[in-house]
């Protein structure tokens, strides 16, 4: 059993991006996540987001939900809306282009979240694209003291 | 986003501080159009003070670079730290411009 | 019709009061709402989430759920939980006690979160508690200017 | 939530500062228990740098209120303002206690 899941829901424009960057990085810092992760999750939830608000809804506005969740070491962020069905994931990884003349703008998006994310699950429930990334957090092990004799 | 841009021994240098996200990406765009407009071909960009970069930001770096080669000049990257040198690796960006640890070794070159 | 409600869902924890209001506050400060009707959806909002914080799980912890919306110069304030059925309107308003002996402790509450809004209604809906509670804006029509003849 | 009490002309009064809600309100609470062992039986509560009050400052003041009481003394309040003074109204507290607009008439009082 885990925590439930603490949820957001805005509407799909750009003016709400600050507003779950804080909701989100609040609850993760409020769960201990070291900052390297932070870093992370602050990314992906950028990336994920800008999609939704680019992508999902060609006419006309309407609300994303981001929800997130720690269980077991595992930190949960889900990107939910109910635009048109898009699975990121059935993407191919593009093939890294290191000729300036050959890389094409943008693309890297999707991209960033699977090389930032340790999980990563789309799902399409009835009217609803779900979007679910895993953030594995460092072993908490403390480490050894040093022996003082 | 702060965007400081001096020449330092005849070359100019595109200081960026703080954050590169989708909001403030397209201000550094236009800060080094406004450059490149002016006649510059050659850039050396400090990302010392950057401290996040997202897709948005490498957006907005790659068709500058893409000016700047078709002007016939270049772009160079240095003092890169934290997640935003993780970024420019898994992008590939680290294989696609110069990159060096610190200013002054960029002005060498 | 009216915009989409905004919702945040987080544990029914006192912890979580300071995440809701500045939720609430920045939503409604967003939409235009004067400091008069702001104060008063701050004091509404913290009698209704601590009644759901403190009676409605009383074993052990479950989430709350804030929605609000904009609509027609109303501003609505939802508060949902999963708790036992509950209907604070259904309660009497108690007379005014003037006498310091007489007064109880306590049981305000209620009362100030009917004389300090508009409407008020109570749902139960499957297993969730919903109170909503409407704000009406002051009529925004600007008042006419002074004649400078 | 800010207290301070002072005396002025031999009585005591208790000037509260910021927010009265569900998490600052058992301070005054504790903050007058604490006068009150030390022997003070009547308060003044000076109001006037409160900004916001809900149903657990009430309480807070209600129970003090009935220690003064028991105590043999009572309470006053002053310089209350905006949505504090309409709480006080709604609640009743305002026919309840003596009010008064400003801190020199409660102590003329
Ligand atoms: N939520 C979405 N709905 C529909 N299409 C999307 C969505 N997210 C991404 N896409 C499509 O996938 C492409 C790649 O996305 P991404 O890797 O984030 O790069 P970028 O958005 O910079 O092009 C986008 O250009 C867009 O065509
Ligand atoms: N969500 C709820 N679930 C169950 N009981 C409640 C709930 N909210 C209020 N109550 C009951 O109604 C009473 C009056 O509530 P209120 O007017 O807010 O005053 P107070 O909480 O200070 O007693 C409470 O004492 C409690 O017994």
């Amino acid at each position: 059993m885990g925590r439930r899941a603490e949820t957001l829901c805005l509407p799909a424009g750009m003016e709400s991006l600050e507003a779950f960057r804080s909701f989100v990085l609040g609850r993760a810092a409020a769960w201990g996540l070291p900052e390297s992760v932070l870093q992370k999750v602050d990314l992906v939830l950028e990336e994920v987001l800008v999609n939704s608000i680019s992508y999902a809804y060609p006419e006309g506005r309407g609300q994303v939900e981001v929800a997130c969740s720690l269980d077991q070491g595992l930190f949960r962020l889900t990107v939910s809306d109910r635009g048109r069905a898009f699975d990121p994931l059935a993407r191919k990884d593009p093939a890294p282009v290191t000729d300036l003349d050959k890389a094409a703008v943008g693309g890297l998006g999707i991209h960033l979240v699977r090389a930032m994310s340790d999980e990563q699950a789309y799902r399409r429930t009835k009217d609803k694209n779900e979007l679910s990334i895993g953030f594995r957090l460092p072993d908490q092990t403390p480490p050894t003291p040093p022996r003082t004799t | 986003m702060e965007l400081k841009c001096t020449k330092d021994s005849g070359r100019l240098v595109v200081a960026v501080k703080g954050r590169m996200d989708a909001v403030t990406a397209p201000d550094f765009e236009k800060g080094c159009a406004a450059e490149i407009d002016r006649g510059e071909k050659d850039m050396i960009v400090d990302l010392g003070g950057l401290e996040y970069i997202s897709s948005a930001g490498l957006r907005a770096i790659l068709s500058t670079a893409k000016r700047l080669k078709a002007a016939g000049g270049g772009i160079r990257f240095c003092s890169l730290k934290g997640m935003v040198q993780e970024v420019f690796t898994v992008s590939g960006f680290s294989s696609m411009f110069p990159i060096h640890d610190a200013l002054d070794e960029a002005l060498k070159d």
